[in-house]
């Protein structure tokens, strides 16, 4: 699966975006987060309040509780501060 | 009603001209009673900023404001919409972002000009990093809770 | 709070340049976040309509815009506003009035401009009387009851 | 006093605007609107829906309650269409 990462996720996991093997218990994003989390100090730095942090689905914004597409692309992100 | 306006949208790094893209959903037309423009500009805080810097999310970044341009021309009798945002470094006195709402009505313009305003803050993947004078790296800017709020408003 | 910024109102039969306009308002400055520009045209109602001519009282109308652009001036933290009403003879396609709201605040900007349009509508001393394309001469437009309510949307 | 008209109501009346001399009875703008009905068929026609009838006192908003200025421009127009 594709992960991409924006502003300060982006700088605080230290890549804009990787392609990862996800083991099959990780089935939502909540599942996603809490694995990320398990990998590294920098992926818990950046989604330590994970309550704040923003997802996208194949670039539609998605709620935690979705399910993982079978292919594609996932983003996290903080709040957005465009406009 | 007729069919719903094909919103025009454009997230680019170049400057955007609000006098042309007014102009262009009014000339040779003679049913436009209403144009209403909003232009985001960047501001210095008092000094305190040398400029954004705006990350977005490419792809996504138009997805979504197309799907809130699109929402608004079937919620209001629109005769034309265009939404423009810039990435990149943006100085304080530049343009950021563009709405354009024309419709026959008066009400309508002012509406969905608003309620386009109001979604672009709070969905829309942008995200703006404070160049500030005194360091050599900013932070990023906080969504503001209002900015919600705000979007509530349209909630029916 | 600062002091409010000090309007600009013409009563002109001559067209005016919105873009001219919001210029003024942001040029030079770094403290201006978002400018709100209504611009409210002549429609030809369906083929229906040759021309509008617009009546108004001159001097009052002058000082009535000012009354209502000072109250905006007073009401919400704007950093320029300017209000330009025609009178004569406007053909469809042309401009009749324009609003141009300049503030830090993007809130500030839309509302005052909503208010200002609001209560032009229904305060300032203009007439407008239609010149139709089957006869030599027209009818005088009604005031609508929605203009009012409009209006009332305001008080506080 | 001078009176001016405006839109339907300087058709009607036919002048755009004029100067009289009220009797001393004539006090307030209802007065006055009562008063010019009885000087013409055109004032009449003009003035019939008195209700709506809008009024300045130089140059400002006034009710037909209203005291009729000592001098002044009183100015009769109908509801406004401007904007």
């Amino acid at each position: 699966m594709k992960l991409v990462y924006f502003a300060w996720v982006r700088e605080r996991i230290g890549l804009p975006e990787e392609t990862v093997d996800l083991p099959a218990d990780v089935k939502t994003v909540t599942d996603l987060l809490a694995w990320l989390k398990t990998r590294g100090e920098n992926y818990e730095t950046a989604l330590e309040r994970s309550d704040v942090i923003r997802v996208a689905i194949n670039q539609e914004h998605a709620e935690h509780t979705a399910a993982l597409p079978r292919n594609g692309e996932v983003a996290l992100f903080p709040p957005m501060t465009g406009g | 009603m007729t069919a719903p306006c094909e919103p025009l949208v454009r997230v680019q790094a170049e400057d955007f001209d609000p006098a042309a893209e007014s102009r262009r959903l009014t000339e040779g037309r003679r049913d436009v009673g209403a144009v209403v423009s909003f232009t985001g500009l960047c501001r210095d805080e008092n000094g305190r900023l040398d400029a954004l810097e705006l990350e977005h999310y490419p792809g996504m970044a138009e997805a979504e404001i197309a799907r809130i341009a699109a929402e608004a021309a079937e919620r209001w009798p629109l005769t034309g919409l265009t939404v423009i945002h810039r990435f990149g470094r943006i100085a304080p006195g530049e343009n950021i972002v563009l709405v354009v709402a024309a419709s026959s009505h008066r009400r309508a313009a002012f509406e969905s000009a608003d309620f386009l305003m109001d979604f672009l803050k709070s969905r829309a993947p942008f995200w703006k990093k404070e160049h500030v004078s005194e360091k050599n790296s900013g932070d990023w800017v906080e969504a503001r809770a209002g900015d919600l709020e705000d979007m509530k408003r349209w909630q029916r």
